[in-house]
């Protein structure tokens, strides 16, 4: 027929009257991770709105915590069930797949996000303001920093406990991330775990300008590459005429060609697969921080209040590489020659620019942030290896590298001085004598950033890198020896610093935190120990949790 | 009995142990159970030769196996020892003459703090020595060959305060290093050529090995022998030894360990006699010596200096002999055996002559002193005559017969080398004069030390004069005993071998012709300084006097070339280690700081720039993901 | 199952630490003798393994243990000793005690308040060379390559803190200086060797990728990986044999350390205290060296026989470079240091001349040089604790104030110049025949090291201790009883092995026949067979 | 006319909403910009939408929607705050933050 009547049938066919939209069958129970942590956060909300302000923080942290452990619950009652192995399949019309992988990194998730709770929850590190104990949240986000409203809010004794269902929203679409089985759903997720993020950012309680800087950057770039990540989606939407992972993956292996020819020119054009799945695919990478998309990284990190940096760094990591694992072994195997290619040299040059560029850092959270933006390439480079051997690695990666760096951003909490955290790398000159117990713990940490043996560090490392050669990657491996020889280099700079200069005079102090922030840092050194001894049942439980469902 | 031969060297050992770590409590009796070991292991060595007297000619050889050292893989090394003939003249030559020196110095060294400590080293050498002789391999050989290395840097560096006491023993250690490198890598040689190096079957397959291996083990040897035995070119050690007390200088450097060169070489005769060239190589270096030694002792004026240059040119002669193959062996060791009695005996003297002087050196500032001194004189006197081979005393026979042998070697060699060997004879004639002359006549030129107290020359007390006597007579008589029908000759020839040789001048013109050189040596030593008075300060003297004094340059060569050259190379390495070697790391290190600089300044703040960074990497990921579908 | 003999050999340092550590920061002289008494258990235990090891049992390993670990990675827990680690673990468990004795009060906190009521150095000091001690002997045990792997590496860090948390007193710097070189020390160690250790971990990933490629399931453990070789089930492509050979020896050379690659261990020997010194170059070093006879030459017999000349003649520029430079050097530390260069150079020598002597003389000189460059080392930290300076120029004499110290100090430097009748000797000279009889050229140029190892001692100590006293040394005690219960056993010992090195070489002796027999290499023949009857008697 | 043209109009509006980002100062009009590109996406949806005959791409334009309005909320409450404590709305002065 001819090209004007094919357009003219579709105008007609969509003024006939609406077929009756089927309702969608949704497995609650096995959306009930998600679907608890969101109740949870919306009860928070609800608990703003009508407890009296003292109540709010203790009721909060419970919250919670309650919230994130019955979720945690609920991750290992699906994991008993064997959704993670022989049950795994795609729930929510297609929408979300309970699987290995998802269910493994949303345990992950919500452990890591308990723990972080627990550092937002901490009151004892910041001196009493006017007999109130205060947390690292700003008294008041919308006050302006100095001002008559930000004082009066602090002589009230306000804190923004608003933090923690904000939080919980955000652990909400981390726990979707992953798990997104179409675009759409990726999208909507990582704008709800984004756009939460952007606000904790802005919140610190010292050195405000600095956190909304930060939260500014962040959510400019963040919008940016989000729609980036939206334009992806509909291109490859254009390609594959779905957005659901397992269409388009047919439509990649040529197992459907869903085309009359007319329609030639937009699906199955490989330009619009190809150019989609790259826009995707960065706003994956921005997400996970890989070059030449970190640059917010080493800023945001640095402004946003420590324990929200924590979270960010630990669980964003999380939620983002996984939601890339899944894209690139579900949708897009089919395209591996096309896209392992250009990984591989993402893969390389983040490795090499995080660990040169951190060389020259001066301030212990930027340092952090550089070291994670390494890690990513680390990260990335078992992502490559095509193999469930690959996965499982970094699945283990993750799991390792998230409680480390969420117990070393909880040290970073511990040493201040009257401006707040002294963050400056000059302040933690001769830690070691002052605080040894700190500064060993912080140094434990490092070595597993470093990937010493006996850490977790060295077991995900290794894991991560045999997972590499045997994909035949063997380039990657060496440059990630070398940048991990380099990125070593800054690690052992630091703790030279702690361990091996004289305390300055005007150093800072270690404040002595409570239970709650030690909860977090014991549980750091705990897990990175106990995955650097012994990890065989952590890697048996990756291993298992190796396999995506189509 | 040859449970006996361990005990020889463990007495000495024993008393070295004792003195050295027994601490101060032993000060007071400490010399005297030195002495006392001394004389034990002399008595062990009598009762033994005794024994080797009362067996066959033939079975002569007692072994002793004590223990397997090393043994790796096909590699075995034994603690066992060989007491043939020639060990035990070394034996009793070792611990006899030892044994008086030790006597000696418990007199001599009357006034010294450390005395204890004195004996522990001699004691030392003793036992390293004995083991050198007794040893019935190679390997183990070294160890003592090292080990009387070790004792004599202990001595010679004994007076450690000063400094050039502590230079000396270094430098002789240094020298003797390079010598048993020679001996070391002699052994690899063996090791690799007959897979042992015991000297059985070393030894009595030597013939069996290509003669170009025998050749390279003769030479490394040689070094060796050259090191331990002073000879040039590693002879520039001795005269600095002398640094050390006299009977150090008696003992270690005349009378026992400078020889153990003849000994290694008179023991490899088996290797030699199948390596022409190593033999020349060895006769080169004995007549090169000989001479060499002689003339810098006609220039030295250090009595002790003069004595050692007569010491090196001895050996020479003892070299050059062994050299010669089976027609010198027996010769170099009775010339051997007779030097050690009169030089020990001379440089006893020379320290009883400084004892009287205030350890004064300088013979200019001798003389005369033959009233003062008489038992000095006579002894000495007696050595002086031995040495010059004044006819009848011991090296007579000996020297004489090593001349003999030389010319025998036939051909225009045997001409070169006996020719050497006479004009050394006459050489040494004049230079013992002179050392007479100096020490003993003319008149008095004492002077004030340092200190400003004149001199009061008197006779040194007897356990210092008995060992002179001693030695004296011993310097006196033994060539004779030797030569009377060959006794010495029959006693060592199932050992070494023995060969006439037929010289082409007849015995008894070679004896005319030495009477002669002698006579004229000592004549021309006498007008020049016996018969008119002797300037206190040595006059410039000519160009040859002048080199001669400095040892004939060869320390001065070494400094420049190997002690400058040395210290310019390590200096120029320790400069390359720091800028080359670690500066490739340290510019590692500093690049990839200065990279990391001027990347993070990439990191400018800007958002919009980070913005950027994003846009222009999604189009980069775009446009690579194209291309890779492209190609 | 049996008594686990070597997990607790490991395990009593390890808890020793972990104790010692706890000890409050009042009772420090308690943590030292509690340090001692688990030093000595240690030494004990080696004692049992000594006397419970049968060198003559076939078995290519004895003691053994075998558990799962990780067996995603095919790592496994498996330990075993041959006749060379055992002896390696013995001398190890031997100079710890010692090495304590010597630093006895070397990490006392200095005079004033201490910064906090936990900062406890002593405690610390103690702590950390048991738990170097703990790390050396499993890794001597270890019989898995990825096992070893781990603690090659993780040894590091106790040791980057013994080298950058205590120095000698500042000597003639100011405490900042002192502080600043000793970090740079520290640092230079780490990363030098952190580099190495991460390239053998490529090589470790790309060994598992091999075997799991070809054998089905990746292993490490060494057993497994050269029985699979013999029987051919396991073969390695030449290039990727290389590259893997190349990957484990770098990281050991840099460990040994041989030429080029030594320049970190002068700084660290001379910023260290004297004992932490002796630790690193005559404990933790060797277990460079012990890597590449165990793990370089038996996994990749091929790759090593085609690295031989190359690796030749860095050692043997790394025998004359480390001698020269001892002679050029003006700090007596640093001056040990290169020695020890020269020294490593004669050990790695004698591993690839891949001959019987020259194995077994290199592993007899490990045990040797460990114990003569202890003895050396730590009579010149006394002489240094003494003076407060290291450099040579400032002592002078001192054999008239202090004739014992000068004494024993004569003894270590004899022996590190390799004395006959001092046990170096024996082992050096089986380096060399070893070396000589497969190339006479590398042999005769090594043996050019004892001479400049005769000039470099014997300057040493003409400098220091002869000539006439200087006012700086005036004085100056001589050794106490603690010293000499240090040095006096170390002499006595130097003394017996030189004499009878023979206990040593009988255990030594089939585990060197079994790698060589792994490298298919066989001792050169002599060209003329004496009669064999001298053998026979020999032998006896 | 045909539909593929509006698929070039969606690329262009979401070129020039990117280079607005890049090359703007204020912002809000950044913002705006990030706006833009996320419209620009939604004609694309709806396009190929109509291009493939399903209502898949029109739904995922509601989402859009709302995503870009909850977007809004945030980010103008995030640039209100930044510009009441430094009095300028330019993301060149909130610089603090680098290297």
């Amino acid at each position: 027929m001819s090209h004007a009547a094919f357009v003219h049938s579709l105008w007609t066919m969509s003024a006939d009257p609406p077929k009756k939209i089927p309702a969608p069958h949704i497995e609650y129970a096995q959306l009930s991770p998600t679907l608890i942590v969101l109740g949870a956060a919306v009860l928070g909300i609800l608990v703003e709105a009508f407890l009296p302000r003292r109540l709010r923080h203790p009721v909060q942290l419970l919250l919670s915590a309650v919230g994130l452990v019955a979720g945690f619950a609920a991750v290992i009652a699906l994991a008993a069930g064997g959704y993670g192995t022989g049950k795994a399949h795609i729930a929510a019309m297609g929408a979300v797949a309970v699987d290995g992988p998802a269910l493994f990194l949303q345990g992950t998730i919500l452990l890591v996000s308990l723990i972080a709770v627990f550092t937002f929850a901490e009151r004892r590190l910041d001196p009493a303001a006017h007999g109130k104990r205060v947390d690292s949240f700003a008294a008041q986000g919308s006050a302006v920093p100095g001002g008559a409203a930000e004082q009066a809010a602090v002589k009230a004794g306000f804190t923004t406990t608003e933090v923690f269902p904000v939080a919980l929203f955000a652990v909400a679409g981390m726990l979707v991330f992953p798990a997104a089985n179409d675009l759409l759903t990726l999208f909507i997720a990582l704008e709800v775990f984004s756009l939460p993020l952007y606000v904790l950012c802005g919140l610190a309680r010292r050195q405000r300008l600095l956190s909304q800087e930060s939260a500014v950057k962040y959510f400019l770039l963040g919008a940016f590459s989000s729609a980036f990540l939206l334009f992806g989606v509909a291109l490859l939407y254009g390609y594959a005429g779905t957005v659901t992972y397992a269409g388009i993956a047919d439509v990649v292996n040529g197992t459907v060609r869903t085309v009359d020819p007319a329609l030639a020119s937009t699906t199955g054009n490989d330009a619009l697969l190809l150019i989609g799945g790259a826009l995707v695919l960065m706003g994956l990478l921005f997400k996970v921080g890989a070059v030449p998309f970190h640059m917010w990284t080493p800023d945001v990190y640095q402004g946003a209040p420590t324990p929200v940096t924590g979270f960010m760094a630990a669980a964003t990591k999380v939620a983002a590489f996984g939601a890339l694992l899944r894209l690139l072994y579900v949708v897009l195997p089919g395209l591996r020659w096309d896209w392992r290619p250009v990984m591989w040299g993402v893969a390389i040059v983040t490795m090499l620019v995080g660990a040169i560029v951190a060389v020259t850092q001066t301030d212990v959270k930027r340092l952090l942030a550089y070291s994670s933006i390494a890690h990513a390439g680390f990260i990335l480079a078992g992502v490559i290896a095509v193999s469930p051997d690959g996965v499982s690695s970094v699945l283990f990666y993750l799991a390792a590298y998230s409680f480390v760096t969420l117990g070393a951003f909880a040290v970073v909490t511990l040493v201040r001085d009257a401006g707040g955290e002294a963050t400056h790398l000059s302040k933690w000159a001769g830690l070691g004598r002052r605080s040894p117990l700190v500064a060993a713990v912080f140094a434990v940490f490092l070595l597993a950033f470093a990937g010493i043996p006996l850490t977790s560090g060295f077991t995900g490392k290794f894991a991560v890198f045999k997972a590499a050669a045997q994909g035949g990657a063997t380039p990657l491996v060496i440059v990630g020896v070398l940048s991990s020889a380099i990125a070593a280099f800054f690690y052992i700079r630091v703790i030279v610093l702690m361990f091996f200069s004289e305390p300055k005079a005007d150093g800072p102090t270690v404040a002595v935190p409570s239970a709650l922030t030690s909860t977090a840092i014991a549980v750091g050194v705990a897990v990175t120990l106990v995955l650097g001894v012994a990890p065989q049942y952590f890697l048996d439980l990756a291993g298992q949790a190796g396999v995506f469902v189509r | 009995m040859e449970n006996l031969i361990g005990l020889l060297v463990a007495a000495p050992l024993l008393g070295a142990g004792l003195l050295l770590c027994g601490g101060p409590r032993l000060d007071r009796a400490g010399h005297w159970i030195g002495t006392l070991l001394a004389a034990v292991s002399f008595a062990l060595g009598a009762v033994l030769f005794a024994d080797l007297l009362g067996r066959g000619r033939e079975d002569r050889t007692l072994t002793s196996h004590l223990f397997s050292w090393v043994p790796v893989g096909g590699f075995r090394a034994d603690v066992g020892f060989q007491l043939d003939q020639l060990s035990m003249t070394f034996v009793l030559l070792i611990t006899g003459v030892g044994t008086l020196i030790h006597l000696y110095s418990v007199g001599y060294m009357e006034h010294d703090e450390r005395r204890r400590r004195f004996f522990g080293y001699l004691n030392l050498f003793l036992a390293a020595m004995l083991l050198l002789v007794l040893a019935d391999n190679y390997l183990l050989l070294y160890v003592g060959w090292e080990g009387v290395g070790l004792a004599s840097y202990l001595l010679i560096g004994f007076w450690q305060h000063k400094p050039s006491a502590a230079t000396a023993a270094k430098k002789a250690f240094l020298v003797n290093r390079v010598g048993d490198m020679g001996l070391s890598i002699a052994i690899m040689l063996m090791f690799t050529t007959f897979g042992t190096f015991a000297f059985g079957p070393v030894l009595a397959h030597a013939t069996d090995a290509g003669e170009g291996r025998l050749t390279a083990i003769g030479l490394m040897l040689l070094l060796a022998a050259c090191g331990k035995s002073a000879q040039v070119p590693l002879q520039s050690w001795l005269g600095d030894a002398m640094e050390g007390p006299t009977p150090v200088s008696a003992l270690i450097h005349a009378a026992t360990m400078v020889t153990a060169g003849v000994y290694l070489i008179t023991r490899s005769g088996a290797i030699f006699n199948a390596a022409p060239d190593a033999q020349t190589a060895v006769v080169t270096v004995g007549a090169v010596t000989l001479l060499f030694g002689a003339i810098v002792g006609c220039a030295k004026d250090d009595i002790k200096k003069a004595l050692a240059g007569s010491t090196m040119s001895q050996i020479g002669y003892m070299i050059l002999a062994a050299g010669l193959g089976p027609v010198g062996y027996v010769f170099a060791i009775m010339h051997l055996v007779t030097h050690g009695f009169f030089k020990a005996g001379l440089f006893l003297g020379a320290g009883s002559v400084m004892h009287g002087m205030n350890d004064e050196v300088d013979m200019r500032r001798y003389g005369g002193l033959r009233t003062y001194m008489p038992v000095t004189f006579v002894t000495f006197g007696l050595g002086y005559l031995a040495i010059i081979g004044f006819p009848g005393l011991s090296g007579f026979f000996s020297k004489d017969k090593i001349i003999e042998a030389a010319f025998a070697k036939g051909g225009t060699e045997g001409w070169i080398l006996g020719g050497a060997a006479l004009l050394g004879a006459a050489i040494t004639a004049y230079y013992m004069t002179r050392v007479m002359v100096l020490t003993f006549f003319g008149e008095k030129r004492w002077q004030p030390d340092a200190e400003g107290n004149a001199p009061h020359p008197h006779e040194s007390p007897r356990t210092m004069t008995i060992p002179m006597v001693v030695l004296a007579f011993g310097s006196v008589f033994a060539g004779g005993l030797f030569s009377i029908n060959d006794t010495f000759l029959k006693w060592l020839e199932p050992v070494t071998g023995h060969a006439e040789g037929n010289s082409p001048v007849s015995a008894l013109t070679v004896t005319i012709g030495t009477m002669v050189v002698l006579v004229l040596g000592v004549a021309l030593a006498w007008a020049q300084y016996g018969r008119r008075p002797v300037p206190v300060t040595a006059p410039r003297g000519n160009l040859l006097t002048r080199a001669a004094r400095r040892d004939l340059l060869q320390d001065d060569f070494n400094h420049v070339v190997l002690v400058r050259g040395g210290e310019h190379l390590t200096r120029s390495l320790v400069y390359a280690d720091h800028t080359l070697v670690d500066g490739v790391v340290n510019g590692t290190a500093a690049s990839v700081g200065g990279l990391s600089g001027r990347m993070r300044r990439l990191q400018n703040g800007y958002a919009r720039s980070y913005a950027v960074s994003m846009f222009g990497g999604a189009a980069v990921l775009i446009a690579a993901t194209l291309l890779m579908r492209a190609v | 199952m049996s008594f686990p003999l070597l997990t607790v050999t490991a395990a009593v340092p390890a808890a020793g630490a972990v104790v010692t550590a706890a000890v409050p920061a009042a009772r420090r002289t308690a943590a030292k003798w509690l340090a001692l008494a688990f030093a000595l258990a240690t030494l004990a235990l080696a004692g049992v393994q000594l006397a419970r090891f049968d060198p003559d049992s076939g078995k290519p390993f004895q003691l053994t243990e075998s558990h799962a670990w990780i067996k995603d990675f095919g790592v496994r827990y498996d330990l075993g000793v041959d006749g060379i680690a055992v002896v390696l673990i013995a001398l190890t468990a031997l100079l710890i005690p010692f090495v304590m004795l010597a630093g006895w009060h070397d990490a006392d906190p200095l005079e004033g308040p201490a910064p906090n009521r936990r900062w406890r150095p002593t405690q610390g000091f103690f702590a950390l060379i048991l738990m170097v001690e703990a790390m050396v002997v499993i890794s001597f045990e270890a019989t898995d390559v990825f096992l070893f792997y781990i603690f090659f590496e993780a040894m590091l860090i106790p040791m980057y803190f013994l080298i950058g948390g205590f120095g000698d007193r500042a000597g003639g710097r100011s405490e900042e200086e002192a502080a600043a070189q000793r970090s740079y020390a520290a640092v230079k160690f780490l990363l030098y060797n952190l580099a190495g250790g991460l390239i053998m971990m490529a090589a470790v990933i790309g060994l598992y990728a091999v075997t799991a490629h070809q054998l089905g399931t990746g292993t490490f453990s060494l057993q497994e990986i050269v029985q699979a070789r013999a029987d051919g089930r396991l073969h390695f492509a030449t290039v990727t044999e290389r590259a893997l050979f190349l990957g484990f020896f770098f990281a050991f050379a840099v460990k040994a350390p041989l030429w080029p690659l030594h320049t970190w261990l002068p700084g660290a020997m001379g910023e260290a205290t004297a004992p932490v010194a002796v630790l690193i170059t005559a404990v933790v070093d060797k277990v460079g060296t012990f890597a590449m006879l165990r793990f370089c030459l038996q996994l990749f017999p091929e790759a090593s026989k085609w690295a031989t000349p190359v690796i030749i003649v860095l050692s043997l520029i790394g025998i004359l470079y480390g001698a020269l430079l001892a002679v050029g050097q003006r700090d007596i530390k640093r001056l040990i240091a290169y020695a020890s260069i020269s020294h490593f150079g004669f050990i790695i020598l004698g591993i690839f001349a891949m001959t019987t002597q020259g194995q077994g003389g290199a592993t007899l000189y490990m045990v040797n040089h460990g114990i003569s460059t202890a003895a050396l080392m730590l009579v010149a930290g006394f002489l240094i604790s003494r003076r407060g300076s290291r450099l040579i120029g400032d002592y002078g004499g001192v054999q008239k104030v202090a004739p014992v110290l000068a004494g024993t100090f004569l003894v270590g430097g004899l022996a590190t110049l390799s004395l006959p009748g001092l046990a170096p000797f024996v082992s050096e000279f089986l380096v060399l025949v070893g070396t000589f009889s497969r190339y006479p050229a590398v042999g005769i140029v090594a043996t050019l090291g004892i001479v400049l190892a005769a000039l470099y001692v014997l300057v040493l100590y003409q400098r220091t201790m002869t000539g006439p006293v200087r006012e700086s040394v005036r004085g100056m005690p001589d050794l106490r009883v603690r010293e000499l219960v240090v040095v006096g056993p170390l002499i006595a010992l130097l003394i017996f092995l030189g004499v009878y090195p023979r206990p040593l070489t009988q255990i030594i002796d089939p585990a060197v026949g079994r790698t060589m027999s792994q490298v298919h290499k066989t001792d050169p023949k002599p060209d003329v067979p004496t009669a064999p009857t001298n053998d026979v008697e020999a032998a006896k | 006319m045909n539909p593929v043209n509006y698929l070039y109009l969606a690329a262009l509006l979401f070129t020039i909403g990117a280079a607005g980002v890049l090359i703007r100062r204020n912002a809000i009009v950044i913002f705006m910009c990030v706006e833009l590109m996320l419209n620009a996406c939604n004609l694309a949806f709806v396009t190929f939408a109509r291009l493939h005959g399903n209502l898949d791409g029109q739904i995922i334009a509601f989402f859009t929607m709302v995503v870009a309005a909850a977007e809004v909320v945030i980010g103008l409450a995030i640039i209100v705050s930044i510009f009441r404590s430094r009095h300028s709305a330019s993301v060149d002065d909130a610089g603090l933050l680098k290297l």
